[in-house]
């Protein structure tokens, strides 16, 4: 049976986890398969869990997030038969180790493109959880969607805080957001777990747009939230699962290419999105497949040509 | 209420207050077995008896602050159920308790309406309160200012509003447990004149106390409780301090400190304008000028809260002062950091604080452990970088042997010995480290007279070891008994010196009130 | 800065300070009673939970308002329980109410909505929506005054109101009446209303359940007025910022106002760097930036506040018989 | 003079209250439609059953050993240190500093560097409030409160921008070098002749926060700045009439219990996770005041606890990785231990008292 490692956010965590979560759950409801799963508690469960598992004879071992690298990096040696997945994670060099990696800067891009067409003033928000390199990925590259549409654009970009609260602290990212409008900003995204389910509300209140994360939020406020940053870690666990043990470890990336990540259009933000928008940013999403458009990846080299931190 | 109405009350024939077979037990120890009295309205009754004897637990019984295990209580005659203070608030029955029940930081009108307000509302309780309060005030004497903040208030003060928080309530039965323990002697007289005044309009009283004269001058009748027994009740008249003393002890007391003439030797103790500023910024001593010799007890009396107490602070070395001290000719820092408690005791000062509980004890410590208490850097009591907790528990065996500490168990912790043991406990740390200077203050503040003998034979001992003794007293009968010369403080100065062999209470009463030379 | 500023970061302020202010109050009212509360955190979590659910369930945020009182004056019993009855240790019950809050809500959650441990999102008269005051839309244009009335004073939820009423309200109570005098009392010396006659059991709990009711309050107003809807974890630190704040002044009614506008003030500029940077003259990273609040806290305690001496009889049982 | 037998209260009161709080558990086990024997026995044998279980018990309980420590020594002290929390978390960048910036030769070496790192960062990070408290009475609860948070974001901002490898995703310090490996129980007791398990993460440290208790008693009861300690903890007017200096006793009481939380980082971020992450005390600060006051501050106590603790942790992985109890229900057990055995231990306490009183009557 596969296994599934879930991050200290939990598996309810309105982002990747849950999205991890909500792939393993198609997975065993189409099949009927059976997989193990354990939300950690603490960093020492980390080696813990991948250990047992491993022995248990699961397989593959799929772990969500970057904080998994190092853990796996050292227990993969010990079960060479296992494929440990890391999603977020890097683990080179090691040879029953799946990683698959998210071009999050690249939906990041396009969901900038479509907040700057959209923003009425000129300026827009990000709003990120816990300030981690993840998280300015994200903001590196909506920043640079923003300038691509509009150079003279402003993006205020805030954290919500240095503790683990931050990813679990609506109100803090309700009053974000407020900071955010009285600046100007008339389009928010949030990339902050719990958090963002705040940002969306007070953006829904205060009559201006949001952009949700990981999973499709357009349908928690219809009609408001100008589209998704999608991040289909559901499809990666999925498709993982599917193939079972017959999964073959190496690198797997998850790029607009590869429909790893992209942004959400539907019913709900329909109305939201004209053709004008829709075409540009299609076209944005076409150079970037083919190369001829490059999104900075801000964990390249720790900088963002369109934003500082 | 009037003379009138009180006066009917005085001709039934029933006791305002009979206990039948009272019997409590705290955990395993019996405090109050099987204990049966009676109290005839419109009279003073007075409790005497050890420390620990279960005198305060029989009254706090009466009060409803415990409940007893057995026993019947009738009020005039009525069985009642006093299960809380409630209940015997209404059977007119009100307490001063030895520790004060007050809130500190209260003022004294607040706390004489806690409990008793009218309405939900403070004001119209407040100004009912004012009100009645002066009427009382008028009636007893009672002065006390209404507005002041309890902590600012002297004890003798703090009783006064203990005394009309009872009588606000209407109280008809007036329990007083060791009233005068903290009172001079002015303010003790001044009590008795109001008990008396109260006795006069049929109110019944129940004073405990350990003060064989304040029992001989004020009480109509009196009880001898022992170890959680009732040994004896008495008419007064019919008996005599000797007789009482050994019923309550079992034995035969000494009630005179048997003491030969001093002879004094060298300064050991000299104070040239000293000035004490407390931490408040108010000046508390004002410039004074002593001496103690070697061989001699120089007792400083004085009404509470005349610098006494920063006096005895700056000497054992927890509070700065300015001016000039030396010690055997050496002079002693009153600032800084050599200024502490443990370089006090280095330059050979010994300490009795006045309040044993709050500075001389570690009330949680054992017996062993307050027996270092201040000493514990001392290198008889270490072995290399650790404290040699056996030679410190033998020292302690040996301590209490010497001192009759009851029981004689060092590992017991110091909250479970009675006051006079407490007290014992402390004396025997400081008197046996025989010390230059021993300065000692209330030494027998709220124990029995069984063990006041006992102390201050042990002090003039140690006197006649030829070491300086500084003793701080607010008892004048004790100064008088036991200091060889007495100064006598007043607001921050001393008033003047006297030989004790030639001055009697009179006189030092007046130097007290801030009167005289 | 200019004005608009000023008044969008005093609005903010308002909003921050509002769950502290009433956590604070809570905290006042049992700690001057003499129980020691370090579970507002949790009552708050619990109540934000409750409100938020049975709003969700009911439709109506007025039951969710009762629910949230309801759960947080149940933990509130348990306190009570532990510390009054049973004379327990009252940090350490403080500590498992927080954790089986924590615990609790989720599990809770997720059993009825299977939402992850969140609630749905609150809709409608499921919410506290904001009231706007009389005429604050037509006064909005007089120049300084217009829009401090607009914006600042009018337009909160009306729980921001009952929180500001509170304070000349606890104020009154602990001061002006029979039942603060006792109340006072029993936090300095519970033997002194245990002679007078008064319970001081009766009391505790009753300061305690009070304690309970503000603390719901709290809570449902990050749920259901600041949020629409439940959050795990979502009391984030409130209730110990609360605590702290309760110490800072000085178990006061009105300086718990002042202290909780000022941790508010210090959350609101948190979130506009902008205006740091504008005042200081440097731009303060993000992570530090987050920590500025807590060094200021530090500072003016260091330097302005003096001692805090708690009610003398806080933390301890009151036991007659040892 | 007491009521109860030494036994009946060391043995029997607290075994009654975990009871209870089992028995609660299992009712809430129930509730969300679980086997609450099976989870039982699942945690024991998780948590104890083997030396794999036994390894990661034993590695959480060297982690709330010393912020229990920690906050007990201030406890004696009368202060009340939350602080743990950040101190812990300082004691981890002392640690990182110490491994990263300096070519230890050997492990042994390296380990009297760390800990001494550790113990002066927690120490310093405890300074500040200790000092304020001593000097300008800022109460410390508060101090100590803001200096957590202080510390979460001193350490965010170091491990995001100064201390983070180069193009690496995680908020972390580079891995420590091989060197400063520490071994393991198993790598310390194979040479004897006993198996224990390779993968649990309880290593040498253990041994360290066990010494750390005996350093801690030894300290308290046996030494003058101890009984200096304790005396100030109890009464201060009575330390002062003994010239115990309040000033200096805050700040000694608070180095040490700074240290001793500092010192937790050489289990957690040396022993296990070889590299300092951004969350390395999870709270561990906050467990030791739970610790503590269920210890009732006494070194062995507070053994007790944080290897009760320890297994409710183990236990608790073991329940999560094998069942779909969710992780929330593990902090509710947590709870309910925390309020049974530490705050409601009196509703077991005075019947029993009552009941023994009623013996001692009946026979004597
Ligand atoms: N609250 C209590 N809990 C437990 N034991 C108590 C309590 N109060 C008193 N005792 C014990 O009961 C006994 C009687 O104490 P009580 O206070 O009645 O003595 P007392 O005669 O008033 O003594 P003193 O003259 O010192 O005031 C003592 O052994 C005392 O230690
Ligand atoms: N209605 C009010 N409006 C504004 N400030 C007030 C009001 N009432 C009191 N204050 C101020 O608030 C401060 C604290 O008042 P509060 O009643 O909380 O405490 P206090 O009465 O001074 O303290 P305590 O009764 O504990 O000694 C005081 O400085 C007081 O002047
Ligand atoms: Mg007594
Ligand atoms: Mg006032």
């Amino acid at each position: 049976d596969p296994a599934l490692i879930f991050d200290l956010g939990g598996k309810f965590d309105k982002s990747f986890n849950e999205s991890a979560y909500n792939g393993a759950q198609r997975w065993a409801d189409e099949t009927g398969g059976k997989y193990l799963e354990i939300e950690l508690q603490s960093e020492a469960q980390r080696e813990q869990a991948l250990r047992r598992f491993a022995e248990a004879g699961a397989n593959p071992v799929i772990t969500t997030g970057f904080a998994m690298s190092d853990p796996i990096a050292q227990v993969a040696p010990d079960y060479p038969d296992t494929i440990f997945v890391t999603i977020d994670g890097w683990v080179p060099d090691q040879e029953n180790v799946l990683t698959i990696g998210f071009a999050e800067h690249e939906g990041s891009y396009l969901v900038g493109m479509m907040a700057a067409m959209a923003s009425k003033s000129g300026t827009v928000g990000f709003i990120g959880g816990m300030d981690v390199p993840l998280i300015r990925k994200f903001a590196c590259g909506y920043a640079q969607g923003v300038k691509a549409v509009n150079p003279d654009a402003t993006v205020i970009s805030n954290m919500t805080g240095t503790t683990p609260a931050a990813w679990n602290d609506p109100v803090k990212g309700s009053e974000l957001t407020k900071a955010q409008i009285s600046q100007g900003a008339d389009v928010v995204f949030a990339a902050a777990g719990g958090t963002g389910v705040g940002v969306l509300q007070t953006a829904a209140d205060e009559g201006i747009l949001s952009v949700g994360v990981d999973s499709n939020q357009n349908p928690l406020h219809p009609g408001k939230v100008l589209t998704s940053m999608l991040k289909r870690v559901d499809v990666a666990v999925y498709d993982i699962m599917k193939a079972g043990d017959d999964v073959k470890p190496g690198f797997r990336a998850m790029s607009l290419a590869d429909e790893g990540v992209d942004y959400a259009l539907d019913e709900n933000n329909a109305a939201l999105v004209s053709d004008d928008m829709k075409a540009k940013v299609d076209a944005a999403k076409a150079s970037i497949v083919d190369g001829s458009t490059a999104v900075h990846d801000y964990t390249s080299d720790d900088s963002c040509p369109a934003l500082s931190f | 209420m009037t003379a009138d109405d009180t006066s009917g009350r005085q001709e039934t024939a029933a006791p305002a207050i009979e206990l039948k077979g009272i019997s409590k037990a705290f955990g395993p120890v019996q405090a109050n077995k099987d204990i049966s009295i009676r109290v005839m309205p419109g009279t003073i009754h007075g409790i005497i008896g050890e420390n620990g004897a279960g005198k305060s637990t029989l009254m706090s019984i009466l009060y409803g602050f415990y409940k007893a295990d057995k026993g019947e209580i009738f009020i005039s005659g009525q069985k009642t159920e006093i299960p809380d203070s409630q209940a015997a608030i209404a059977a007119g029955i009100g307490m001063v308790f030895q520790h004060f029940k007050l809130v500190e930081n209260f003022t004294v009108l607040e706390n004489i309406i806690l409990g008793a307000e009218d309405g939900g509302l403070l004001k119209p309780s407040l100004s009912k309160a004012r009100k009645t309060l002066l009427e009382l005030e008028h009636e007893y004497g009672l002065n006390v200012d209404p507005d002041a903040v309890i902590e600012d208030l002297g004890v003798g003060m703090q009783q006064r509003v203990e005394i009309l928080k009872a009588l606000y309530r209407q109280a008809d039965i007036l329990i007083l447990d060791e009233p005068t323990g903290v009172l001079t002697p002015a303010e003790a007289d001044q009590l008795f004149r109001i008990l008396d005044r109260l006795r006069a309009e049929g109110k019944t009283i129940i004073l405990i106390t350990h003060k064989l004269r304040e029992i001989m001058e004020a009480t109509d009748t009196v009880s001898v409780m022992r170890r959680g027994e009732m040994t004896a009740t008495v008419k007064t008249a019919d008996t005599s301090p000797a007789e009482l003393a050994e019923l309550m002890v079992g034995r035969k007391v000494l009630l005179r400190v048997d003491k030969t003439p001093a002879t004094p030797g060298d300064v050991i103790l000299d104070i040239k304008g000293l000035r004490v500023v407390d931490d408040a910024g108010v000046e508390r001593v004002k410039g004074i000028d002593l001496q103690v010799r070697a061989g001699e007890i120089v007792g400083i009396a004085g009404v509470a809260g005349n610098g006494q107490s920063e006096l005895l602070e700056v000497l054992g070395g927890y509070a700065d002062g300015t001016g000039e001290i030396r010690v055997s000719g050496q002079p002693l820092d009153l600032a800084g950091k050599r200024a502490d408690g443990r370089s006090r005791r280095a330059r050979g000062i010994a300490h009795v604080p006045e309040d044993r509980q709050r500075e001389g004890l570690i009330m949680d410590f054992s017996a062993w452990e307050n027996t270092a208490f201040g000493y514990h850097r001392d290198p008889s009591y270490q072995s290399g970088v650790l404290l040699n907790n056996a030679a410190i528990r033998s020292d302690t065996e040996a301590k209490m042997q010497r001192f009759d500490v009851r029981p004689p168990n060092p590992a017991l912790a110091a909250k479970n010995f009675s006051g006079g043991n407490q007290q014992k406990i402390v004396l025997a740390r400081e008197i046996e480290r025989n010390p230059d200077l021993l300065l000692i203050g209330q030494p027998t503040r709220g124990v029995d007279i069984g063990a006041i003998e006992f102390i201050h034979q042990q002090i003039v001992a140690l006197r006649d070891k030829g070491k300086a003794i500084l003793l701080v007293s607010v008892e004048l009968e004790e100064i008088l008994a036991l200091a060889d010369r007495v100064a006598v403080m007043f607001d921050g100065h001393i008033m003047g010196e006297r030989q004790s062999a030639e001055t009697d209470e009179k006189e030092l009463g007046l130097l007290m009130a801030g009167v005289g030379s | 800065m200019d004005f608009l500023t000023l008044i969008q970061l005093l609005d903010s302020t308002v909003r921050l300070a509002t769950p502290l202010l009433l956590a604070c109050l809570a905290g006042l009212f049992s700690e001057r009673a003499g129980i020691f509360d370090i579970g507002l955190e949790g009552k708050m979590l619990a109540a934000a939970f409750f409100s938020a659910a049975i709003a969700a369930l009911t439709g109506s945020v007025w039951l969710g308002l009762l629910a949230g009182i309801a759960a947080s004056m149940g933990f509130s019993l348990l306190h009570g329980l532990a510390s009054i009855t049973f004379r327990g240790n009252q940090l350490i019950s403080g500590v498992a109410i927080n954790f089986l809050a924590a615990g609790l809500t989720v599990l809770i959650a997720q059993d009825w909505f299977s939402q992850g441990g969140r609630t749905p999102s609150l809709m409608g008269g499921a919410r506290f929506e904001p009231i706007t005051l009389p005429f604050a839309e037509n006064l909005g244009t007089v120049p300084f005054l217009g829009p401090i009335y607009a914006e600042l004073i009018s337009g909160h939820s009306i729980l921001v109101y009952i929180a500001f009423l509170t304070v000349p309200l606890t104020w009154w109570i602990l001061f002006r009446t029979r039942f603060g005098l006792r109340l006072r009392a029993v936090g300095e010396n519970p033997a002194a209303v245990d002679t007078a006659g008064v319970s001081v059991v009766g009391l505790r709990y009753a300061a305690v359940m009070i304690c309970g009711m503000l603390c719901g309050i709290a809570g449902a107003y990050l749920s259901t007025a600041l949020q629409a809807g439940f959050v795990k974890d979502m009391s984030a630190g409130r209730g110990f910022i609360a605590l702290a704040a309760l110490i800072f002044a000085k178990w006061r009614p009105w300086h718990a106002l002042y202290a909780t506008l000022l941790f508010g003030l210090f959350g609101a500029l948190e979130t506009r760097p902008d205006v740091i940077q504008a005042i200081f003259g440097i731009k303060v990273q993000g992570a530090l930036l987050g920590a500025l609040p807590y060094v200021m806290t530090v500072i003016i305690l260091a330097g302005f506040v003096g001692k805090a001496v708690p009610p003398r009889a806080g933390g301890e049982p009151y036991v007659k018989e040892r | 003079m007491e009521v109860m037998p030494k036994w009946a209260e060391v043995i029997l009161v607290p075994l009654i209250s975990l009871l209870l709080a089992a028995i609660l558990s299992a009712l809430v086990i129930m509730a969300i439609g679980e086997d609450p024997i099976a989870a039982v026995q699942l945690m024991v044998t998780g948590a104890l059953g083997s030396t794999y279980g036994w390894g990661y018990t034993l590695y959480y309980a060297t982690n709330f050993l010393f912020t229990g420590l920690a906050v007990s020594v201030a406890f004696h002290a009368g202060l009340f240190n939350i602080g743990g929390e950040g101190q812990a978390m300082l004691g981890g960048l002392g640690v990182a500093l110490m491994c990263l910036l300096i070519p230890w030769p050997h492990w042994t070496l390296a380990l009297i560097g760390a800990s001494a790192g550790a113990a002066l960062f927690g120490a310093a990070w405890a300074a500040i409030p200790a000092y304020l408290q001593a000097k300008r009475g800022s109460h410390i609860v508060i101090t100590t409160i803001m200096f957590n948070f202080i510390a979460a974001a001193l350490l965010n901002y170091l491990l995001v921008n100064v201390m983070r490898p180069q193009g690496s995703m995680d908020p972390a310090s580079a891995r420590f070098p091989e060197a400063v490996h520490l071994p393991t129980l198993h790598d310390l007791l194979a040479p004897i002749g006993i198996s224990f398990s390779k993968a649990a993460p309880a290593n040498v440290t253990f041994l360290i926060a066990v010494l750390a208790c005996v350093l801690v008693w030894f300290l308290l009861w046996r030494t003058w700045l101890g009984y200096e300690i304790r005396s100030y903890g109890k009464s201060e007017p009575a330390a002062k009439y003994a010239g115990i200096s309040p000033t200096a006793i805050t700040m000694i009481a608070m180095l040490i219990s700074g240290g001793l939380a500092g010192m937790m980082a050489i289990n957690n971020v040396m022993g296990e996770a070889e590299r300092l992450v951004l969350n390395a005390v999870e709270g561990a600060g906050f467990i030791g005041i739970a610790v503590a006051l269920m210890g009732r501050s006494h070194p062995f106590g507070v053994f007790l606890a944080a290897v009760l603790f320890g297994f409710l942790y183990q236990g608790g992985a073991e329940l999560a990785l094998w069942t779909n109890i969710p992780r929330e229900l593990i902090v509710v057990i947590q709870a309910l231990v925390i309020l049974f055995t530490g705050a409601l231990d009196n509703m077991v306490r005075m019947p029993l008292e009552r009941l023994f009183l009623m013996t001692r009557r009946g026979s004597g």
